[in-house]
């Protein structure tokens, strides 16, 4: 973890250090409202204002707080801003808060919110931390979409239905069919699907990179060390090499 | 002349191999499947054929991608005994489509993504099953009624079109044994035998025949030495047990005596062709008793008091998770080792 | 307010404050009772590295290297543990392995143990190489000859430098290749056998 | 008198056995060969030293070369001639190896030494009866070669020792044991007798197969009447000839891991062993000779032979009618156990039972390797009970406390377990490479705990070293302010008063300069040609070269002195 500030924000969140397929954290929620692109899309935005408004609060209030009592005051900061994005909710999209139900109150512990409060928000100035909040937003939320719509196709056969619990009437005719007469795929739907296509989605990306460095190398070097998560702050740029 | 590499003793092995053990396993399977047809019709053999031919097909595909030969690797015809095990779990007309869901998962997610045979945690063949169980439960209970229940024999080419057309046939399903005894609540044992065409004799027609072809195979199989005793044994053990525990006689809370919960659904092909499977269980003799017996245990425990009514895949699967520690835990104690030993110096 | 609350209050804010006090005074004094003298990670460090006490990390020997470790400092810079101590040191210290350094890497330097050997009729008794020892494994007094006690000697060449007559040389001693050991069998033949049915990428011991 | 074992036999394999192909003929006598072989380390360890010289003419049984260790054995000159060497050649070793040995070429006369005097070795002391039987080099000729004095050492303390006869030659091929129990039971026999002598055993047990009912009736009729000694038929299982393992078969006693029988007061030994026991103690003479089954089916006359110990393998094989174009691989030892030899010009050594010469058909190439199914039929056939799937997997990933936890080290290798394989994996291969792996980093580990320790207390040595010298400082500094007024020092004469013999003053010179020229050359090889640093240190290697020059100029007359030559 870099203690030099950094002038700008984490652009790798996007990608190569994108704290859902990388970091591997968050996964409570991301597995468990990702069913549908609606869900997906909810969840995700509401972490990205946390995340964003966290890292904003904390990089401004930097100075001020103690090394000792940080983490208690990270949650305090983090759970208020979590408390108003579920208020906001409550008010304008109630039918998405009740599907939401326990995840909303739930991104108080979403661990890439203190992750990024602890590793970059304590030690950088406000607007980067702000920035790199929205990088690392982004990349969750991006994560989230692709699983819940993924789900949503395969699950149910159907892509952005109810997209009015979030975006009001207007979007209640977007409902695109893809396969009329479908019969649910209900493993897809419940969480173990949720699991094996989160690992799938990580794989692609595995395989991705490994396109690129093998192409990019132009060599046959297989040999790179194997790094895990928890190193990879370290080495940007550097991703996991997990041969199937 | 001779030999450059440095290759240890032995130098000789013995002739049974890997792929004459699956051959035995597939020839063992070949009683049953033959009453099955007898019982259940033409939808059996129709889906193995076809559960075979996609196994084949993305076990080959899959070894491609994995830069294997696939001509070599197909030759140990492990493909082949996941397929038909899985066919023979499967209601007997199930549409085209659910097989070739469950047995390319089987392939992908129960096999390859560990690394191909000898390295899945997890039976493949259950593994399909119970994606197949959970995605499509309509379908999944949908059996053909046995010959004898007084239905009108599905002939070829209904069985075809049933499949591969999902064109239906007017009250063509029956709820299984296993199904009643499950949602019974109300009747005694006598009243639920003479109310329901399925229940006659033991069990009912058509099931009681197939499990005893299982049986033939898997003690032919015993007989060649390809599978050990121990984990059929702890399984219909297990199986034992609990249903005499809570075997309440004829009353309408009985949930099925011994030889009732031996003889329905898949209980002897699971006792003698799934919880044998050494890949995914215990390697260790003892280990496999106990494996069977938690099966069977699991097996009883699901089938009375949980969602689905055949629990011999999820019986499976749990086991299989569990195996591993067993491995770890059971070990034989090896000569010159023991307590007693350091005692007497 | 009546004074029956304000006692509840006055009782309730005492108990606390006690509470606090004792709990405070407990874990201070646990704090000093049970402060561990000497980081456990650099022992845990320090029974990785070999122990050749050579020097080539730039520390005087492998502990102060492993103490170095311990403080953050890069686990690839050590030759003759070479990338079996880096990995290890990697799994232990949850890092990313790396290779080995390369500025710190000798390129002359095989697998190969060696010890020191002193041509006796050379060495003028000057007991520079003595003192170079990191493991005392030469004997001898000034003016008189030397000599390394081969058991001991952990190869690290660190006596070669200061000698002023070049009577030092590092050998292979004998025995050191006299046992050979059994490899382990080739791997499953898929790579031979793929690539005799199809030209492809040639990715090997994937199941290693 | 002949009974059952007591014990079952856990795990095992039945096999072909193959034995009739050599047991149709009695024990042969092959002529002498051109030359013999004779390794000076036949075991693992340092080699032996030799005690003659090349050019020598040697007798028969004369010794050749005394052992270094405690745990070799002496060399003996299997017949009377020249001796040659030692020279490196081939020997019979799985890693093609090739070691120091002896070359023999004989007289053809076959005179013996003198040997002495076969007296009444009951009237000898014990003692000097053990050494007799170390001198005459008489080790295990079942397998390890293990030296018998020392393993007979361990026993004598025993009160009442057992001892245990293994005439149970489980691998397939393997007859020697069988036609020396038919032909000599006697020298058996008269074998116990030494034995009796030297540790009042309190039973003697002889174990032979059931396959071999002639040995079992040979041994039977030999032993009437004398009431210490049974005789076990055991079930043809292999490995039922393992030491550990017929232990417990007949005492149903374990050797607890990592000790040796002797100390549960077993005496356990090989039929030829005791033969070679017999003839030392009695006839006194040295091993030089042992039998060996010559057996395969690219042997025209397979059958068993008294062949010297370092007749060449070669010499053999076309003794018993070796069709070189039908052979395909060369084993020595059984194949279960045994180890293929890559020449044929290696020698016979005294723990070589078993010469196979296999033809294609009896030894195809193993298949291809397919993936560990965890069948669990290798945990069934080990006889050890072990666990060889889960070794299997730990030892691909060299995992070793994981493969020390299974008990890894208690692997007879006996290769029960790779031959029920039915992916034909080379489990014994991947054990070996495991203990090897295990054994070297075992060797590392000590080493490095020697030096860190080493390292530590020179440190605090410095140290206290250092502490000291400043506590002195200070004192020194006080004495000095309490002086007033500060005396100078005396001028100490520090030279010793050793008188510095000019040769050597000049040679120190001479090895200084010759090593600052060295480094300066060096230095100067490494700058670029064009370097402003060049031309100076051109320089300085040139009035050092002169230097030198001069110095060895004064030191040459010098050293034609003969009195000044260097301590």
């Amino acid at each position: 973890m870099s203690t030099a500030p950094s002038p700008e924000p984490r652009w790798p969140g996007l990608w190569s250090n994108n704290p859902a397929l990388v970091q591997l954290l968050g996964l409570c929620p991301l597995l468990g409202v990702s069913s549908n692109l609606v869900n997906a899309l909810g969840l995700g935005l509401a972490s990205l204002l946390v995340l964003m408004g966290s890292n904003l609060l904390i990089s401004l209030c930097r100075q001020a707080i103690p090394a000792s009592i940080r983490l208690p005051i990270f949650v305090m900061i983090i759970a208020a801003l979590t408390t108003c994005v579920e208020l906001l909710m409550q008010a304008w999209a109630y039918d998405l808060y009740r599907v939401l139900g326990i995840f909303l109150p739930l991104i108080v512990t979403n661990c890439i919110i203190l992750g990024r409060a602890e590793s970059f928000a304590s030690r950088n100035r406000p607007i980067a931390s702000m920035l790199d909040g929205l990088v690392m937003g982004l990349g969750f939320m991006a994560v989230l979409l692709v699983l819940g719509g993924l789900r949503e196709m395969i699950g149910e056969g159907t892509l952005m239905a109810d997209m009015d619990f979030l975006l009001g009437p207007v979007a209640r005719e977007w409902t695109i069919t893809l396969v009329s007469d479908y019969r649910p795929f209900l493993f897809v739907v419940l969480p173990p699907g949720a699991f094996v296509c989160m690992g799938l989605l990580i794989a692609a990306k595995n395989a991705i990179d490994a396109h690129y460095r093998l192409r990019q190398s132009d060599a046959d070097d297989f040999t790179q060390p194997r790094a895990t998560h928890t190193s990879l702050e370290q080495q940007p740029g550097r991703v996991p090499v997990r041969q199937l | 002349m001779m030999p450059l590499e440095h290759r240890s003793s032995p130098h000789s092995t013995t002739s049974n191999k890997t792929d004459r053990m699956m051959l035995l396993v597939l020839i063992a399977l070949l009683p049953a499947l033959c009453v099955r047809t007898f019982c259940f019709g033409w939808g059996t053999p129709i889906t193995l054929l076809w559960c075979s031919l996609i196994a084949l097909g993305s076990e080959a595909v899959l070894l491609a991608l994995r830069r294997r030969a696939p001509l070599f690797y197909l030759r140990d015809k492990s493909a082949l005994v996941t397929a038909w095990l899985l066919a023979l779990s499967l209601p007997p007309d199930l549409p085209w489509w659910c097989s070739l869901i469950g047995t390319s998962f089987a392939m992908v997610f129960g096999k390859h993504i560990y690394g191909g045979l000898g390295q899945n945690p997890f039976n493949p063949a259950m593994l399909g099953y119970v994606l197949l169980l959970i995605s499509f439960p309509l379908p999944m209970s949908s059996w053909s009624p046995a010959d004898g229940t007084g239905h009108p024999w599905l002939t070829f080419s209904d069985s075809l079109q049933l499949i591969f057309l999902g064109k239906p046939i007017d009250g063509w399903t029956m709820a299984t044994p296993l199904d009643l005894l499950r949602n019974n609540n109300t009747l005694t044992m006598p009243e639920l035998w003479s109310t329901h065409r399925q229940l006659s004799g033991l069990v009912g027609p058509g099931w009681l025949p197939v499990n005893l072809a299982c049986l033939a195979g898997g003690l032919w199989l015993l007989k060649k030495k390809v599978i050990q005793w121990q984990a059929p044994v702890g399984m219909l053990a297990g199986l034992a047990i609990m249903s005499l525990i809570f075997w309440n006689g004829s009353g309408s809370a009985s949930r099925g005596s011994p030889l009732f919960h031996w003889f329905s659904g898949g209980t002897m092909l699971c006792a003698f062709f799934i919880v044998t499977d050494p890949v995914s269980g215990t390697s260790t003799r003892r280990g496999q008793l106990l494996f069977g017996l938690g099966a069977g245990l699991l097996t009883y425990t699901i089938r009375a008091f949980g969602g689905y009514p055949d629990a011999l895949a999820f019986a499976t699967l749990l086991m299989n998770m569990s195996a591993p520690a067993m491995d770890y835990w059971i070990r034989p104690r090896t000569l010159g080792h023991g307590p007693h030993l350091k005692e007497r110096r | 307010m009546d004074t029956a609350a304000i006692t509840l209050l006055g009782s309730a804010l005492l108990t606390l404050l006690a509470l606090t006090l004792v709990c405070g005074a407990l874990l201070g004094a646990a704090s000093e009772r049970f402060r561990v003298q000497e980081d456990p990670v650099v022992e845990s460090i320090n029974a990785l590295l070999p122990q050749t006490q050579c020097g080539q990390c730039g520390h005087p020997g492998c502990k102060p290297y492993a103490q170095a470790i311990a403080r953050g400092e890069a686990i690839n810079r050590c030759p003759p543990g070479g990338q079996t101590t880096i990995n290890a040191l990697a799994e232990l210290l949850d890092r990313a392995p790396a290779t080995l350094d390369p500025s710190r890497a000798k390129a002359d330097r095989d697998d190969v143990p060696r010890v020191a050997f002193i041509r006796e009729e050379e060495c003028i008794g000057c007991t520079k190489c003595i003192q170079a020892c990191p493991v005392d494994a030469i004997v001898g007094a000034a003016r008189f000859t030397h000599t390394v006690i081969a058991a001991e000697c952990t190869g690290c060449d660190l006596c070669v430098e200061p000698c002023p007559v070049d009577c030092i040389d590092m050998i292979t001693p004998d025995g050191a290749t006299d046992r050979p050991s059994w490899p382990l069998p080739p791997d499953l033949p898929h790579s031979a056998l793929w690539k005799q049915s199809l030209i492809a990428t040639d990715r090997q011991g994937e199941t290693r | 008198m002949i009974q059952a074992p007591p014990h079952p036999l856990s795990g095992g394999i039945e096999l072909a056995t193959h034995k009739a192909l050599s047991t149709r003929t009695p024990i042969a006598t092959p002529p002498l060969p051109d030359t013999f072989v004779i390794p000076l380390n036949p075991q693992a360890g340092a080699p032996a030293e030799p005690q003659v010289q090349a050019g020598d003419r040697v007798l028969k049984g004369q010794q050749l070369a005394r052992p270094r260790g405690p745990r070799g054995a002496p060399v003996h000159a299997p017949t009377s001639g020249t001796v040659r060497g030692p020279v490196v050649r081939p020997v019979p070793h799985w890693s093609h190896q090739q070691a120091p040995c002896l070359l023999l070429e004989p007289d053809g006369l076959d005179r013996w030494c003198a040997r002495p005097a076969v007296t009444d070795y009951r009237r000898l002391d014990k003692d000097a009866l053990m050494d007799v039987i170390r001198e005459a080099g008489v080790v295990g000729l079942g397998g390890a070669g293990f030296p018998t004095d020392i393993k007979l050492a361990a026993t004598r303390g025993d009160p009442a020792p057992l001892v245990i006869i293994n005439g149970a030659e489980c691998e397939p091929y393997i007859t020697a044991d069988d036609m020396l129990m038919r032909e000599r039971a006697e020298h058996l026999v008269a074998g116990f007798a030494v034995l009796r002598h030297l540790l009042q055993p309190e039973k003697i047990m002889v174990a032979v197969e059931d396959d071999k009912p002639q040995a079992l009736a040979a041994m039977e009729a030999a032993c009437a009447g004398q009431t210490d000694v049974q005789i076990f038929s055991l079930p043809a299982r292999y490995p039922s000839g393992d030491a550990g393992i017929l232990i417990r078969t007949l005492t149903g006693r374990e050797v607890p891991s990592g000790t040796r029988a002797a100390e549960l007061g077993i005496f356990c030994c090989n039929t030829g062993t005791l033969a070679a026991l017999h003839q030392a103690v009695i006839l006194g003479r040295p091993l030089i000779s042992r039998i060996t089954t010559l057996s395969g089916q690219a042997l025209a006359r397979p059958g068993n032979v008294e062949a010297l110990i370092g007749t060449p393998v070669e010499h053999l094989l076309h003794f018993a009618g070796l069709r070189e174009s039908d052979m395909h691989c060369l084993i020595q030892g059984g194949p279960l156990m045994g180890h293929s030899l890559h020449s044929a010009e290696v020698p016979l050594l005294k723990t070589t039972n078993c010469l196979i010469a296999g033809t294609r058909a009896e030894f195809p190439d193993p298949d291809p390797t397919q993936a560990c199914i965890r069948c669990g039929l290798c945990a069934d056939v080990c006889p050890v009970n072990l666990l060889p799937q889960q070794l299997y997997w730990h030892a691909r990933a060299m995992n070793h406390s994981q493969l020390q936890a299974h008990n890894l080290s208690d692997c007879i290798e006996c290769g029960a377990c790779a031959w029920v394989c039915p992916s034909t994996i080379a489990l014994v291969q991947y054990y070996r490479a495991a203990k090897d792996a295990i054994q070297q980093q075992q060797a590392k580990s000590a080493k490095a705990a020697q030096a860190r320790q080493r390292f530590e207390q020179r440190q605090l040595r410095l140290q206290a070293a250092e502490e000291e010298k400043k506590a002195r400082r200070r004192l020194a500094a006080r004495l000095r302010q309490q002086a007033q007024p500060p005396q100078t020092a005396p001028q100490q004469a520090t030279a010793p008063a050793s008188l510095p013999d000019e040769q050597r003053e000049l040679k120190i010179q001479l090895s200084r300069t010759r090593v600052q020229l060295k480094k300066a050359t060096r230095t100067l090889e490494n700058l670029s040609q064009d370097s402003p640093d060049a031309a100076r240190i051109r320089q300085q290697v040139q009035s050092l070269q002169q230097d030198m020059d001069q110095l060895q100029a004064r030191q040459t007359p010098a050293s034609v002195q003969p009195s000044g030559s260097p301590p």
